[in-house]
């Protein structure tokens, strides 16, 4: 079903919903801009929530436990004051009960109409990116990077942006049920007590707790106290998409399970063995900041080797990939550490031996490594991906500490997660108790196991077996509908908490707003395991730290300032020192791993940089959110190279039946260029049946086919072609810069680093035909306005050597701008919304193409030609040269759409917004216009942050400095490739990127004069290996 | 000309016209020339068609339309072009893609779309006008042969002037060739 | 047979000519006109609020500064019609048992908030920012009139663009020192042309048309 | 320009405009012109009407359901902003102009053998450019602003319109078009409207044509002012036409877009408008002269002439063509030349663009032959074909150039929905009804014209054509 068909679902049980006005033709906002508006909107249930929300729940729980409603429970209190909390941020009045401090680098007033930031954090798989929350009124609506936090400096992934979409989900389970029966929480503590007295007896021999791995120390002391009370209980950790190969592979080589903390920025040479560590992984955002930082056109330039199966954004990042399938990249990583061996690097002598029988790699490729690894000891960094087996982690770190990059480009520490591992082994011991009977009591706070979980687990029958499982989730999940008891998690941004980064620093989770939909918290479910459910994680969560000796002297001071940081200090952790690898045992443990691969193709499965495991799959952003390589949407697919389709007379689109083992799926082909041949990758995540709407029939789900022995791949599957054919909704249908062979201008100058740093190669003067030139200035008909006698002149930069394409700019620019989605069909009509477009392009040969990723939104013509076609004046020029659309004014020919070269224009051809959610309003930004049907849009360089900033720094009589003002896109790049301000400061960053030797701007022969420029790709390719070939484009 | 048709005197005198038939146009045309010069005042000719001579025969001025239409032209020229400066220029000046306020070339299109809007409106406004039409009621229109002067029939009207001798008009217009004579006489409603 | 139209039909006809030209030519005009009037302005229409709040009471006779109660007014882009709590910083001792008061002590204790009725309502698509003007010398009583002599707030400007950009594009006449902004009776010493003007450079005046400075 | 051609030959060529002139009368003429407006509607007119209809009705709904939920019930997306909407649009004014041509530029060179067709083409032109007007309005977003933000009328957020937009241009262009084409066929029919009232039957005919006839009596003074009123009509008309298609083709050449942004659009557009509005009025009169007994008064000779336009116009068009190939490459503009050599010639569309070339360039060449310029099948035929590869031509513009622009990674296909489908069926079905209400209510020759052009053709001007009547 595809998502416009939920949207009319929606649409209906919301029928009594005053359909949305015609943006301009109302008076009546769709979101409060202050308290009195707010007042006029709410019937908007999540304002009658914060209003009513506590006296309502008073009345209702006031019957659960008969004392006619006068008792105030838990959760009724915690309403009211979270509707004292919105006041707060409202009318700046009453203090909260619950304390919500401002970020202390952004000194603002709680002020109604300003916005506020609060400092939280949160963890994919347990460890804690750091983040600012833009909170209007109380609701949280923009995700920021905390710039203090060690892992996010300052940015975001596109996971992080869509949390204040996922908050308002419509979708998220709203009523602790056991079974059908509908339960009040205090009730079902009560019931919990009496479970656990019964437990109690036998040392909690059947209460076991299965949980996503994390970090959090609150937590694990909760977890302490659990097991202190119930000795036989026991806790498993379990993530569809663990790290474990990871963790054992240290064990191998170190003796103890460690995790490896990268530190790309003093590596020169990189070497990624099916390793998306810009894409994927709890060091992403920081990794990203540190590899562009050495990607300056410089001889400092890093150089980055990868080798993988399928295409992904390091992939695309890479100086030389190299692809093959996974399971031969352990074979791939031994020959290259024999051949560091043979080269007389002593301590790899052990290991010499290991050389691997198949070498269909090209042997020069090889060599070309050892030489720049060997050349650059101490400094170079070999990273491997959490989907090989523990051997290649362990010859990894071999060879690691033998070039001597130990403490320089990498460091080993002791995991920061409660359990070391969370992968299949784990599970699998807990699934034989279940089987053996032995698990009365379950309770699952782990994300949706059943759909994550190894198919032969067989999870959701095994389930039944418990007397009593508990499921404690976002949504009415696979997991839900195969629990007895079901209890509605509160959002990451609804919750109190605390997380470790990767290096160990703490931060306080905090929430933004009250549970929305009453879901309650994972410490508050824990605690009524000794007895304290009802004490509020909040209390809890203080009494924990104020033992922890962190804060001598005032506690709720400093208490305080750890929340307005978002971090606490000195809590980091520190690496394991003089780690050593005894190569003999090593070579023992690992020989057998290594051992001939199985024949036949291989299935190999990944997590997806959209739907991740399948817990985003209820995101329309991300659904909608074009797949960084792939271009595809709302849908995920079978990926095989060209080769592989041609060998088995397959096309895009072609539905083949996947049999493996004893299984077989149905799924749809595409073929992606650089993808190993006689390997078909399977995204994980898609294929939802739970109960989330937007989830539900979204493309097919990989883990049908996944097995314990094989999480992630093995050989042996067959494709066989079926009749069906489906249509993808793909935002850009074509691969290369001139599909059908003509010969335009590229969009995209990529050049080598000798040709950049050779002021004389043809590099230069291609891109000086590109840009203006002061001598030579471009013919014009009319007299370029002057800016200069203005206080601004903002203008953008685009540093294409830092873009990886992650698409993080993409979902915030989306969330900062409320730009709509438009569902699946109107993808492939190609109407999506998203004002930035990510465009990737191929070049060289099919096989092995390099990738180039071009974000392209509004360039801001200073002589745009959608302006002079516009026959209302819709779209003008502002005294700063910014390109203005008026939405109020736009009647929608769709003329400065066509008349648009970029093609950067959004059109509403639909009211897409007839289908939001009354909640989902509430995450609206109310600094910018919700735009109705039949109005253009398009990227605005976030005016609304402009015109906040100069108005707040004319009142205090300054100018806005350099770097002060961040577009949403900017801020949430985690590479720092878009950098924004003013033209008129010559000392402003973009000032001295528009100067820059590689700058061009797009389409500049038309004469556009684009205030946003490009700055070109530059690779840092191995001499000796010389240029991939530069074959025609494919089509 | 021959018709205050529509004000109504107190007392109230109705118009009498001589009305004649002619089997020809250039019978009519020779017919109307003849009682012209016999000094017969406010004549006019009735046909299906437009007939070469007409003016001379009736000694009508030169038509007024042509006047009429370059005014109008030449109004709507100026009205466009200024509205167009007054708003884009005058009023609120925009800086839309680079191009300055007034760009005259821009202009053009509107400018002569109006000048023919005008022009045309005036050359069909000045004819009814003139012709003082709609005027769904003519004493002539009393005549119940006059139904044919609009399919295949010619006639000659003189409007008489009050104590006119009758007959003498109409051996006058016998003699003109007319091949019939009638008087119709304007009713009061 | 008889003619088939009588002459009164030619002055009907006449008429009926006249009518239509008229009609095509008076419609758009007349709605022009209109949309013109205070009344579809909604303007000297005072608003009844749940609570019989008196501006005249509180700003004449008592003299507080507007900034007492809408306290953002210099900081934010909402001026923030006050919190219950604010009311009863005096209410609590003065007047407080009247009967007048009993809402505002009900949303007190019961923590609900008086819903006042709006007076001054923008489109959704313009972004008014009271701060910038109230901190640029532009007086209270430019756009919300006399409010020290109103019973019950009405709406005193059209509120239509063509105003704001009057203004926006001849700012002297309604700059005053930023110390004045709240004074119901400041009038310009000397040529208010002339005081306009140099009261506007010395505020640092620089007023903007723009399409975005009020529309996002 | 088209006309001068035509003139050149002629006038010289002994004509038979009115067929058996000699055996006619005024009063012949008179009741034979109008008698398909007293005869009752026959079996074939209802049919007709009945399809019509049922057109229209498509229409209907097509416009209401786009109205309710909006322009993406069509298949227009980004790139291809415009897509059916606006091809209907230029290929209806297209069409209207062949009327105003034959009306008044043939009035000017004293086409004698233009009087029998005149009606028929401006009304014609009336009903095509109603049709056209629909586009521009209902493929707005949002057209209940669009109806009245496009005029520079003094709203209270004092904004104007912005001058400089084709779009603007376009306004005031379509609507001037439409007016003067609406005065200008009203004052040619004042008299007929009087013959009509005179000759009518029923007194209800006679009171309804009589207060349309305004009381005109056929006075000399009248017809000294009308005649001039008239030719002056037809003097602002000619230059008119000829400005409206050239406005409607800066749409697209004012723009950037390779394929739109072309100098030779004003001209190529006017040929192409006359070429296919010819096209039209050959469609609809050949079945009309034969169903209404128009025979004896559009003859052959008229079709003959009209298709000598057709093959005249047709090359202008042809060289339209060429030339914007010529200058793709000349140019040296890598996207233009890749927009006509790539897109248009090889790409996803080309069906289009070679449908057009065979329509247009290639079916007007049998127009040389004396023997198919005079064969009424060949030549309905061909206009039909004529008319197809005009609507491929506004197709090749509109979508195939917009549909790959610039940059790749932004090129879509685009695929038409039954909304827009519906709305051209539907466009047609308007047309139809207009046209068939108009057949049976109104004069389809004029006949004032034609009785004073029997008189200007009797040898003597001296001599009694129709003295023997009495």
């Amino acid at each position: 079903m595809s998502c416009d068909d939920n949207h009319e679902a929606r649409t209906k049980d919301r029928a009594k919903r005053r359909s949305l006005p015609i943006a301009g033709q109302t008076s009546s906002p769709k979101y409060w801009r202050s308290v009195e508006e707010r007042d006029r909107t709410s019937p908007v249930p999540g304002a009658a929530n914060e209003f009513a929300g506590g006296t309502f729940d008073v009345a209702q729980y006031g019957q659960e436990d008969g004392n006619g409603g006068n008792s105030v429970s838990r959760r009724g209190f915690m309403q009211v004051a979270s509707l004292s909390t919105a006041m707060a941020a409202v009318g700046a009045c009453t203090k909260p009960a619950h304390k919500i401090v401002p970020f202390v680098r952004r000194p603002e007033e709680v002020t109604p109409g300003n916005p506020l930031h609060f400092a939280t954090a949160y963890g994919l798989d347990g460890y804690a990116s750091g983040l600012l929350v833009e909170s209007h009124e109380g609701r949280p609506t923009k995700i920021e990077g905390n710039p203090a936090h060690p892992q996010t400096l300052g940015a975001t992934t596109s996971f992080e942006q869509s949390l204040t979409l996922s908050v308002y989900d419509d979708d998220r389970a709203k009523q602790i049920r056991s079974g059908t029966r509908p339960l009040a929480w205090r009730t079902f503590l009560a019931e919990t007590a009496a479970r656990t007295s019964q437990l109690g007896q036998n040392g909690g021999a059947g209460l076991r707790f299965l949980i996503s791995p994390t970090t959090s120390p609150f937590l694990g002391d909760l977890r302490k106290r659990i097991l202190d009370r119930f000795p036989s209980a026991k806790f498993v950790s379990y993530s569809s998409v663990a790290d474990d190969g990871a963790t054992d592979g240290t064990k191998l080589a170190f003796g103890k399970p460690l995790i490896a903390r990268h530190k790309v920025a003093s590596a020169n040479v990189i070497v990624s063995l099916d390793a998306d560590f810009l894409g994927e992984g709890n060091e992403q955002t920081r990794l990203s900041r540190e590899f562009a930082a050495r990607r300056e056109p410089s001889r400092q330039m890093n150089r980055l080797y990868v080798v993988e199966p399928a295409m992904t954004i390091t992939g695309a990042m890479a100086d030389h990939r190299l692809r093959m399938p996974g399971g031969d990249v352990g074979a791939f990583l031994a020959s290259l550490v024999s051949m560091m061996a043979s080269r007389g690097i002593a301590a790899l002598a052990p290991l010499a031996s290991l050389t691997h029988g198949q070498r269909h790699w090209d042997p020069k490729w090889l060599v070309a490594v050892a030489t720049d690894l060997e050349r650059n000891r101490g400094n170079s960094l070999v990273i491997v991906g959490r989907r090989q087996p523990a051997a290649v982690h362990a010859l990894a770190a071999a060879l690691n500490v033998a070039l001597g990059n130990l403490g320089n480009t990498v460091e080993y520490a002791t995991p920061l997660t409660s359990d070391p591992t969370a992968g299949v082994a784990p599970l699998g011991t807990l699934v034989q108790e279940i089987a053996g009977g032995g698990v009365d009591t379950l309770v699952i706070t782990a994300s949706n196991p059943v759909y994550g979980a190894p198919v032969d687990f067989k999870l959701a029958k095994l389930l039944e077996r418990v007397p009593n499982s508990i499921y404690f989730g976002l949504y009415e999940d696979e997991t839900a509908a195969a629990c007895k008891t079901m209890i509605p998690a509160a959002h990451p941004l609804e919750s109190w908490g605390d997380l470790r980064a990767t290096d160990g620093t703490v931060s306080i989770v905090q929430p933004l707003i009250a549970p929305l939909w009453g879901g309650i918290q994972e410490a508050d479910v824990l605690a009524a395991f000794v007895g304290e459910g009802d004490v509020g994680a909040h209390a809890l969560l203080k009494k924990f730290w104020k033992t922890q000796g962190k804060a001598p002297g005032d506690f709720d001071g400093t208490w305080e300032r750890w929340l307005a940081d978002g971090i606490v200090p000195g809590t980091a952790a520190p690496a394991e020192a003089g780690l050593t690898v005894d190569g003999q045992a090593l070579a023992q443990a690992v020989a057998p791993a290594l051992g001939a691969a199985r024949q036949g193709m291989e299935i190999a499965f990944a997590s997806d940089p959209k739907m991740y495991d399948g817990r985003f799959a209820n995101s329309v952003w991300l659904q909608e959110l074009p797949h960084p390589i792939t271009k595809l949407t709302w849908d995920n697919a079978a990926m095989v190279s060209e080769a592989t389709a041609k060998a088995l007379n397959l096309e895009d689109g072609d539905v083949v039946e996947i049999s493996y083992r004893d299984r077989r799926i149905d799924a749809p082909i595409l073929r992606v260029p650089g993808h190993a041949d006689d390997v078909v990758t399977l995204p994980l995540g898609y294929g939802r049946t739970g109960g989330e709407k937007v989830a539900a029939g979204i493309g097919f789900n990989a883990g049908e086919l996944r097995f314990s022995d094989a999480p992630w791949f093995d050989r042996g599957v067959r494709l066989e072609k079926t009749e069906r054919q489906i249509k993808f909704s793909i935002t850009q249908d074509h691969w290369t810069m001139a599909p059908d062979g003509r010969e335009t201008p590229p969009p995209v100058v990529s050049a080598t680093i000798a040709e950049v740093l050779n002021p004389h190669s043809k590099f230069h003067t291609e891109v000086e035909d590109r840009r203006p030139d002061p001598e030579h200035p471009q013919p014009v008909i009319h007299k370029p306005v002057d800016y200069s006698g203005q206080p601004y002149k903002w203008a953008m930069a685009v540093d294409l050597n830092k873009c990886t394409g992650c698409s993080a700019c993409v979902v915030a620019c989306q969330s900062e701008n409320n730009i709509t989605t438009v569902g699946k069909e109107n993808v492939r009509k190609g109407r999506e919304m998203q004002w930035i477009r990510i465009d990737r392009y191929y070049t060289g040969s099919f096989e092995d193409p390099e990738v180039v990723t071009q974000p392209l939104a509004c360039v801001h013509c200073e002589t745009a030609p959608c302006e002079y076609v516009c026959p209302v004046n819709a779209t003008v020029h502002s005294d700063e040269g910014l390109n203005e659309m008026v939405y109020n004014r736009c009647i929608g020919t769709r003329y400065c759409s066509n008349n648009c070269p970029y093609k950067v224009r959004r059109f509403n051809f639909l009211n897409y917004i007839n289908d939001y959610s009354a909640a989902r309003e509430l995450g609206m930004n109310p600094d910018v216009t919700v735009r109705t049907r039949g109005i253009m849009e398009k990227c605005t360089y976030c005016v609304q942050r402009i015109e906040r900033k100069r108005i707040s720094t004319r009142i205090e009589g300054r100018m806005i400095q350099d770097g002060e003002l961040l577009t949403a896109c900017q801020q949430g790049c985690p590479t720092g490739a878009i950098v924004f301000g003013s033209l008129n400061d010559s000392n402003s960053k973009v000032s001295q990127l528009h100067a820059d030797p590689r700058r061009y701007d797009l389409l500049y022969e038309i004469g556009t004069r684009p205030r946003t420029v490009y700055l070109a790709r530059v690779r840092n390719p191995n001499p000796e290996l010389g240029q991939p070939e530069k074959a025609g484009g494919h089509e | 000309m021959s018709d205050q048709g529509h004000e109504h005197h107190s007392d109230f005198v109705p118009r009498r016209f001589l009305l004649a038939e002619f089997s020809t146009p250039a019978g009519l045309l020779a017919g109307t020339t003849k009682m012209r010069e016999g000094g017969y005042k406010n004549l006019d000719m009735h046909s299906p068609f437009p007939i070469h001579g007409t003016e001379e025969a009736l000694g009508l001025k030169r038509p007024k339309i042509p006047l009429i239409v370059l005014c109008g032209a030449i109004a709507g020229a100026c009205i466009a072009y200024s509205l167009i400066y007054f708003c884009n220029v005058f009023d609120w000046p925009l800086n839309i893609g680079n191009r300055p306020p007034h760009g005259p070339p821009a202009n053009i299109p509107i400018t002569f779309e109006l000048a023919v809007l005008l022009g045309g409106g005036s050359a069909f406004m000045g004819f009814f006008a003139l012709a003082k039409l709609p005027q769904p009621y003519h004493p002539i229109f009393e005549s119940d042969d006059f139904a044919r002067a609009s399919v295949d029939a010619f006639f000659l009207s003189v409007e008489l002037e009050p104590g006119t001798d009758i007959d003498r008009a109409l051996a006058d217009i016998r003699a003109a060739g007319a091949l019939s004579g009638e008087i119709v006489e304007e009713s009061e409603r | 047979m008889p003619p088939l139209f009588r002459p009164r039909h030619n002055t009907l006809a006449q008429i009926s000519l006249f009518v239509v030209a008229a009609g095509a030519a008076g419609v758009p005009l007349g709605l022009m006109l209109y949309a013109r009037t205070p009344y579809a302005r909604g303007m000297q229409n005072p608003i009844e609020q749940p609570i019989q709040f008196d501006h005249r009471h509180h700003t004449r006779d008592e003299g507080i500064d507007c900034r007492y109660c809408h306290n953002t007014v210099d900081r934010s882009p909402a001026a923030s019609v006050p919190q219950t709590q604010l009311c009863l910083n005096c209410h609590a001792q003065i007047w407080d048992k009247s009967p007048i008061l009993e809402p505002v002590r009900e949303s007190f204790f019961q923590n609900k908030p008086i819903k006042w009725t709006r007076v001054y309502q923008l489109p959704e698509f313009v972004y008014f920012n009271h701060s910038i003007h109230v901190n640029k010398g532009v007086g209270c009583v430019s756009c919300h009139g006399r409010v020290d002599q109103m019973a019950a707030v009405e709406k005193a400007t059209p509120l239509t663009m063509s105003w704001c950009l009057e203004c926006h594009r001849r700012p002297e006449a309604n700059i005053r020192p930023v110390e004045e902004v709240t004074n119901m009776e400041w009038q310009p010493q000397g040529d208010p042309e002339e005081a306009g003007r140099a009261q506007a450079a010395k505020n640092n005046v620089a007023t903007r048309t723009s399409c975005t400075t009020c529309h996002r | 320009m088209a006309a001068p051609q035509l003139d050149v030959r002629d006038p010289l060529e002994p004509v038979a405009l009115i067929e058996g002139a000699a055996g006619h009368t005024d009063k012949t003429i008179n009741d034979s012109l109008l008698a398909h407006v007293w005869r009752g509607a026959g079996k074939g007119w209802w049919a007709c009407f009945a399809v019509a209809l049922s057109l229209l009705g498509m229409l209907v709904i097509s416009i209401s359901w786009t109205l309710y939920k909006g322009i993406g019930t069509w298949g227009n997306n980004i790139p291809v902003g415009w897509a059916f909407g606006i091809i209907n649009f230029v290929w209806w004014i297209g069409i209207g102009h062949a009327g105003t041509l034959i009306s008044a530029i043939l009035l000017l060179f004293q086409q004698k053998w233009r009087t029998s067709i005149n009606r028929f083409a401006e009304a014609m032109t009336l009903f095509a450019v109603i049709c056209a007007l629909l586009f521009p309005l209902i493929h707005t977003g949002r057209p209940w602003f669009a109806a009245y933000w496009l005029l520079p009328y003094p709203s209270t957020n004092g904004i104007w319109p912005q001058f400089k937009s084709p779009l603007t241009w376009d306004v005031f262009a379509v609507s001037t078009y439409f007016t003067i084409s609406l005065l200008f066929w009203f004052l040619g029919l004042v008299p007929d409207l009087a013959a009509l009232r005179d000759s009518s039957q029923s007194k209800m005919k006679r009171t309804i044509y009589g207060m349309l006839a305004m009381g005109f009596r056929g006075s000399g003074r009248h017809w000294a002012e009308y005649k001039w009123s008239y030719v002056l009509l037809a003097g602002l008309s000619t230059p008119l036409v000829l400005s409206v298609h050239t406005i409607v083709s800066f749409d697209f050449a004012t723009s950037v877009i390779p394929g739109w942004h072309t100098t030779i659009f004003p001209p190529y557009f006017v040929a192409g408008a006359v070429f296919s509005g010819f096209a039209m009025v050959m469609t609809w009169m050949i079945p009309a002269r034969r169903f209404l007994g128009l025979k004896h008064v559009v003859t052959m000779k008229h079709l003959e002439n009209m298709n000598k336009i057709m093959l005249v116009t047709g090359m202008f068009v042809s060289y339209g063509y060429l030339m914007e190939h010529f200058i793709a490459w000349y140019s040296g503009d890598p996207y233009e030349f890749a927009q006509f050599f790539y897109t248009r010639m090889r790409g996803p569309m080309k069906g289009i663009y070679w449908t057009m070339i065979f329509c247009n360039v290639i079916v007007p060449q049998i127009f040389w032959s004396k023997r198919w310029r005079t064969s009424i099948p060949v030549m309905w035929f061909a206009s039909i074909l004529i008319n197809v590869g005009m609507w491929c031509e506004r197709y090749n513009i509109v979508i195939t150039s917009l549909h790959r622009d610039f940059i790749p990674s932004k090129w879509e296909n685009y695929m038409p929905t039954w909304v827009d489908i519906s709305l051209f069926a539907g466009t047609i079905g308007l047309f139809s009804t207009l046209f068939l209400l108009f057949l049976k209510f109104i004069p389809a020759v004029a006949v004032t014209e034609v009785k004073e052009l029997r008189h200007e053709l009797a040898h003597d001007p001296t001599a009694d054509p129709v003295g023997e009547t009495h």
